[in-house]
């Protein structure tokens, strides 16, 4: 197929592919960090959260209106509030969440994983009352639209130079909370011996209930994030939980570094055989290899040999 | 003399998890008949052992012989059938099934999906139970449901779910601890009593009811065997001594 | 108006009325004194009309994924029944309509629809939107010999006597929008895009046997899962194959993915080729993509809310007057609107409600009140309608740049295109 | 089958059960309701052959699968493609460029059958196809995943992952299944129409038929010591495992056979609705069947009946009342039953029906002071009963 292409051209080709692969990576570890944190280390299997993203993309669509209502001379920077915000709504209903019922389901994960879907279903209908069945659209600051053309034909989309820098600094901050704090500490000791982490004066609850914020504090940033590159519907939600479990547990659960190989490994798969087959073959063909490697290595790709 | 002769050949025994060797190049040889006790501080490997012979945990290297039969390369159920039975540290039985239904889940027949679809409560079955509920002194408690036995009891149940099976060689993860004095004392008189036609490995960590059981001793020690003999010269070894009994 | 109001009718949205509209009013009015007669004669079938009232039902998603699309067409038809109340009704019988949420679940379709049918013994039904919808309750319609009025442009290749099809099938889209595209923009060469369903596939089918009759070329065809939001990889293909056109059909949540990144790619439509073309982005996807990500794309479809003739500024002032200002208007949402008309026509035209009488009227009705201007039922059950192309403005709206001299014929299963 | 052994697939406790739910599905609702409504019935139980297998796998067996809708939809297909095939004879698809094939291949330029639509002409092999197919592909999917001892969390991702690339495969190979439209327009089986209510009420006791065989082999399962082997592995795998069983096999096996019973349900869907599409094999109807079983109470085939009946009642009313009121009550649903009746329906009934019953019997036998007519003393669904030797 390359046969009428000049090697420049080639050359163009695979560059901007690969950074296509990188925006897609950078989506994969946005959605896939909050639910590594909230499945990894608590074992909750969240189904609502793609629909915790959708919370972050509407406080985005909220504040980005606000501003150009009222601000919008600040509307360049409106982008940055809108995450805050998003973070703090996201992570202010997961600690609800897990207050009301996720914290009496730790032992039984399946049924996290049935009561996590109703509450999905809930707040699409939620979504859809408030914001309408209808998609809504998020104006982007100038500064975030266009491209950056490296050679005339090399381009380099801007907001997907955004998110890649965005989840760097997210992965790095998440990177930090878990293995350079305090607090992280305690989570890790809870994750591993709960009873023990209590007796030696950990509020197990208040760090299960934190922890479940941050996860789902992380997705609002995620969607708010998204709204730069994808649609802000009720139901969009749905479209990205299975590849987020999928990254996950193909990193394998436990890990976080695990997490981000995995989302590198299927994002720049999935990209390279976009541009290859059809779009529709792609998915499946990368949806059926995760698969058929987590057959054959179910603990996925970085997991830790323990003595038990 | 050839590793047919003793019921259990273990010989340069090793497994590593991420490098840490938790058994290394151990060996150790059991004989028909024999009570053998292994001993040794918290960590030195005694549980992973037990592990590796019944093919819980698989070994890095070395090989475990039983009747000459290489178990390293079975699978957990082949290792049962081929006649080995393991009891668990923690009483692991079956809390919501009677007491009954435990032993008669042990019972050796209708192991496959079909036979176990269409096994049937025969004579031979329900007479086996009631014998074995006997031996371990749950004949009132048939039953009740497992779950509301005590811990003394519930450590004699799994060990009569072993017997049932009749294995050849048994190994019990600390079959006293948490057990009143005189359930220990009749736990040994159990013991004593089923060793006939069988060997058994048993981990435990009560000097005295070593003393009661033990035909031979060995002591691990960091993944090793330490010292091995009859309790006495087990005693008297001052690198057992430094290690482990001194304090 | 005056000459309304002696009617004691109510004029909320009846603006639209022509001279030929009144005298079809005081006709139907008649009608409905003549035939007050009873029941009887009108309906021999045992459908749901009174002397006073006739029920139809109305068949969309309220939930689920297609609510989206489906809110519009609900709105269209419950305007046009309103205003049809408000003129005296059919045959002198109010419209009294129950609506069924097919909840974006093609079996639930086919279980409302036979309960509207079966239960509710309905006069006509108004619904559906997606293809699979549509498949899905033909068999219903057909078995208990209903009438449904099917508002979406779809793939054709159907021709039920129990459907009218008030969108246009594929032809009627594609054709003259390429045509313009090649003879106006002098394209040459193509890129098809689509989710991956029977629409788009079989309109780019449609597209490519008219690309290639015309002489010109495809360079590149694509299809993603519906819902897709990654579309880097085919923006650097037809950055690399350098079409002249991006034919896009992508619908849904996809759509505002694709423009976004297209636009972040810094492929400006305004400006330079490609220039795209898409048979898929109403004015009411418009509002998740945004304005200012799709303008200016071309769209070929039959109507625009900004069309500038009297019926459609009537109607799109009824409908603004019903549901708000900001609210839009979309091509499907407009071919909705003409259901409840054109079924109004052909039970007139019948002088009964019976199916069988109003299927044997109903080719040859035209509706001169139509927003998008004058429409013709075909004996094939779809509509003569012109095709038009628009250019999206920042506002969300099509600009009017094109549209076909005379009616389209349609065609549902177009030879040599299969 | 010997006494002894049938007093252990029906102890006295369930013979009620078993003859209540018979009379209400066998007499009362075909009675009762007019052919539309109990054609819907019909279609709810179709899913009830799911929820059943659901209880053995995930109750029973602790196997969560979200992707049960992948059976349930092998099974339909193949119903699916035999009944089109019959539909699409050269007569009635003259009117085609390639006619005597199925339409929607004609709309995608296919010219002639594909190679695996052929053997669907035969009934018999269809019927073969029809369990046969899923439980291969369950089998496979199964010791892939239990030989290696992947279980709970991990298998219900990867069972839901599976749904989702079956769906996009399904849409996106329309040229061979009929993508996003499914197969649809199914009119006669064997020059027998389907469509007529005559062929409904047919079929919704055919589809009674099999719903209570499926129930039969269920209890047969339930009761043997391959039901009690499961719950025990649920709580102690490694003390099973070292008695000597190799747990895999079992939970392979109580997984094909869930996926059978899918199958089943599958096909009678296929017949009754008239048509079979992708939007039965994707996550989400995967997901909302476990919850028919979650609501019946997960440890009992009558409640998965009955919690999928009245789940399937209250969306179709809901729907039709106020539709968007019904996410939030399904979702309540899901949270709910999780939270306050992680036994379900079944749990329900044994802490307060059945023990009300019992006293109401109680005062009617003090009353009529006749020891002699004393109900059969309902045992507990969920639990266990043991047969004393």
């Amino acid at each position: 197929m390359f046969s009428d292409y000049t090697s420049a051209e080639l050359l163009s080709i695979f560059a901007m592919q690969g950074f296509a692969g990188l925006i897609l990576f950078s989506v994969f570890v946005l959605m896939a960090l909050g639910l590594a944190i909230i499945f990894g280390q608590m074992g909750v299997i969240n189904m609502a959260h793609g629909e915790f993203m959708i919370l972050g993309a509407y406080v985005t669509y909220l504040i980005s209106n606000l501003f150009a209502t009222y601000l919008p001379s600040l509307f360049g920077i409106y982008f940055f509030v809108a995450m805050i915000v998003s973070f703090i709504a996201a992570g202010a209903l997961g600690a609800l969440v897990e207050w009301s019922f996720i914290r009496f389901l730790y032992q039984r994960p399946l049924d996290t994983l049935l009561a996590t879907w109703g509450l999905s279903l809930i707040l699409q209908q939620i979504y859809r009352s408030v914001f309408g069945a209808r998609e809504v659209g998020v104006t982007l600051p100038d500064w975030l639209m266009g491209s950056v053309p490296l050679s005339e034909t090399i381009e380099i989309p801007i907001n997907g130079l955004f998110v890649m820098g965005l989840t760097l600094v997210i992965a790095g901050g998440v990177y930090f909370l878990m293995f350079k704090s305090r607090w992280g500490c305690q989570v890790r000791a809870v994750v591993q011996n709960r009873p023990m982490a209590a007796a030696v004066g950990i509020n197990t609850a208040k760090i299960d209930r934190i922890t479940f914020a941050l996860g789902c504090g992380i997705a609002g940033i995620a969607g708010s994030a998204f709204t730069m590159i994808g649609s802000t519907g009720p139901t969009a939600g749905q479209l990205y939980i299975v590849d987020t479990f999928l990254v996950v547990v193909f990193g394998g659960a436990a890990s976080l570094l695990g997490t981000i190989a995995s989302a590198f490994t299927i994002s720049q798969a999935q990209s390279t055989m976009e541009f290859f087959l059809s779009g529709s073959m792609a998915k499946v063909l990368t949806l059926l290899t995760v698969v058929g490697i987590l057959m054959i290595r179910p603990q996925g790709l970085f997991a830790m040999k323990v003595r038990k | 003399m050839s590793t047919k002769d003793f019921v259990l050949a273990v010989e340069g025994l090793t497994v590593s998890f991420d490098g840490f060797k938790a058994v290394n190049d151990l060996s150790f040889y059991v004989d028909e008949g024999e009570i053998r006790v292994i001993i040794g501080p918290n960590g030195a490997g005694k549980t992973t052992v037990l592990d590796l012979i019944c093919g819980k945990t698989k070994a890095t290297s070395g090989s475990i012989k039983f009747r000459g039969k290489e178990l390293t390369k079975m699978t957990e159920h082949a290792i049962v059938h081929s006649g080995v039975g393991r009891k668990f540290q923690n009483p692991s039985i079956y809390e919501d099934l009677t007491v009954f239904e435990n032993l008669e889940i042990s019972f050796p027949r209708g192991r496959s999906v079909a036979g176990a679809l269409f096994f049937r409560r025969d004579a031979e079955v329900v007479q086996a139970v009631e014998e074995v509920a006997e031996t371990i002194f749950l004949q009132d408690q048939l039953h009740t449901t497992a779950g509301l036995l005590s811990h003394g009891q519930k450590q004699w149940l799994e060990i009569g779910m072993l017997l049932i099976q009749k294995p050849d060689l048994l190994m019990l993860d600390e079959p006293v601890a948490g057990m009143s004095v005189a359930e220990r004392k009749r736990t040994a008189e159990l013991l004593n009593c089923i060793t006939k036609g069988r060997s058994v490995i048993v981990i435990e960590h009560d000097m005295q009811f070593v003393e009661d059981i033990a035909h031979r001793v060995t002591v691990m020690h960091q993944g090793k065997t330490l010292s091995e003999g009859s309790m006495e010269r087990v005693k008297s070894d001052p690198k057992v001594v430094e290690v482990y009994l001194g304090h | 108006m005056n000459l309304v109001s002696k009617f004691g009718t109510n004029t909320s949205g009846f603006s639209i009325i022509t001279r030929r509209g009144v005298i079809k009013t005081i006709a139907a009015v008649c009608a409905g004194w003549i035939l007050q007669a009873g029941a009887a004669e009108v309906n021999t079938t045992g459908l749901a009309v009174t002397d006073k009232e006739v029920t139809v039902g109305i068949l969309h998603s309220v939930t689920g994924t297609m609510a989206i699309s489906e809110t519009g067409s609900v709105q269209a038809e419950k305007l046009a029944i309103k205003q049809i109340n408000a003129m005296g009704g059919v045959l002198g019988r109010q419209i009294k309509f129950i609506q069924e949420d097919g909840a974006s679940d093609w079996p639930t379709f086919a279980e409302k629809s036979k309960k509207l049918l079966v239960n509710d013994k309905v006069a006509a039904v108004f619904g559906c939107w997606t293809s699979a919808s549509r498949k899905a309750v033909l068999p219903v319609f057909e078995q208990y010999n209903g009438m449904l009025y099917y508002p979406t442009f779809y793939e054709g290749l159907e021709q039920s006597p129990n459907v009218i099809y008030t969108g246009q099938e594929a032809t009627q889209q594609i054709i003259a929008g390429i045509d313009w595209v090649v003879k106006e923009k002098g394209a040459k060469t193509f890129y098809l895009l689509g989710s991956d369903y029977i629409w788009p596939r079989t309109s780019n089918k449609i597209a490519r046997k008219h690309i290639e009759k015309l002489g010109l070329k495809v360079v590149g065809e694509e299809y993603y899962p519906l819902g897709h939001t990654q579309f880097n990889s085919v923006i650097n293909k037809i950055k690399l194959t350098k079409p002249d056109v991006i034919y896009a059909i992508v619908v849904g949540g996809s759509n505002v993915a694709f423009y976004k990144q297209l636009k972040a790619a810094g492929i400006s439509l305004p400006k330079e080729k490609p220039l795209l073309l898409t048979i898929s982005v109403t004015e009411d996807e418009i509002l998740g993509i945004g304005g200012e990500n799709i303008e200016g794309a071309y769209a070929a479809m039959k109507y625009f809310q900004s069309l500038d003739n009297p019926n459609n500024k009537a109607f799109v002032e009824a409908f603004k007057a019903e549901y708000g200002k900001d609210i839009v208007i979309g091509d499907v949402t407009q071919a909705a609107y003409l259901g409840p008309w054109l079924w109004k026509a052909a039970v007139e035209k019948a002088g009964s409600f019976d199916i069988d009488k109003v299927r044997a009227a109903s080719p040859g009705i035209e509706l001169t009140t139509a927003p998008e201007g004058y429409v013709k039922i075909h004996p094939n059950h779809h509509l003569w309608s012109k095709t038009r192309v628009g250019l999206a403005q920042k506002d969300g709206q099509y600009k009017l740049v094109y549209e076909t001299e005379d009616l389209m014929e349609p065609d549902p299963f177009p030879k040599g295109y299969q | 089958m010997s006494r002894q052994s049938l007093k252990t697939l029906f102890p006295a406790s369930d013979i009620t059960y078993w003859i209540i739910l018979g009379l209400l599905l066998g007499v009362v609702l075909p009675l009762t309701l007019d052919i539309f409504r109990l054609n819907l019935v019909g279609k709810y139980l179709t899913y009830a052959f799911v929820a059943v297998g659901l209880v053995l796998c995930w109750g029973y067996g602790g196997i969560l699968s979200l992707g049960q809708g992948v059976f349930f939809g092998l099974g339909g297909y193949c119903m699916a493609m035999f009944l089109k095939l019959e539909s699409s004879d050269p007569e009635s698809t003259k009117i085609q460029s390639t006619p005597g094939i199925p339409d929607f291949m004609d709309w995608n330029q296919l010219t002639e059958l594909p190679w695996f639509w052929e053997p669907f002409y035969s009934f018999p092999f269809t019927l073969i196809a029809i369990i046969a197919v899923p439980t291969i592909f369950a089998y496979i999917i199964a010791v892939a995943m239990f030989k290696r001892r992947v279980g709970g969390v991990y298998f219900a991702i990867i069972t839901q992952a599976i749904a989702s690339i079956l769906t996009i495969l399904i849409i996106g190979q329309q040229g061979y299944t009929g993508g996003v439209n499914g197969i649809t327009d199914l009119r006669t089986l064997m020059g027998w129409d389907i469509r007529s209510d005559s062929a409904k009420y047919i079929l919704y006791y055919v589809n009674f038929f099999f719903l209570m065989s499926c129930l039969l082999v269920a209890q047969f399962v339930r009761k043997s010591k391959l039901g009690r082997l499961l719950v025990a592995m649920r709580g102690r795998e490694d003390r099973v495992r070292f008695s000597g069983y190799d747990v895999s096999s079992f939970k392979i096996f109580v997984f094909c056979l869930g996926a059978a019973f899918s199958a089943v349900g599958g096909a009678m869907f296929t017949l009754q609705v008239g048509f079979m599409s992708p939007s039965f094999v994707g996550i989400v109807p995967s997901i909302e069947m476990v919850i028919f079983c979650a609501v019946g109470g997960r440890l009992s085939i009558f409640g998965a009946v009955y919690g999928t009946l009245l789940v399937n009642w209250a969306k179709t009313t809901f729907s039709e009342s106020f539709p968007e009121l019904w996410l939030f009550a399904m979702g309540a649903l899901f949270i709910g039953v999780v939270m306050a009746f992680p036994s379900g329906l079944a749990g329900v009934y044994k802490k307060y029906v059945e023990p009300w019953l019992i006293s109401v019997a109680g005062h009617a036998r003090n009353f009529l002071s006749k020891p002699g007519n004393a109900i059969p003393s309902v045992g507990p669904l969920s639990k266990q009963e043991g047969v004393s030797p």
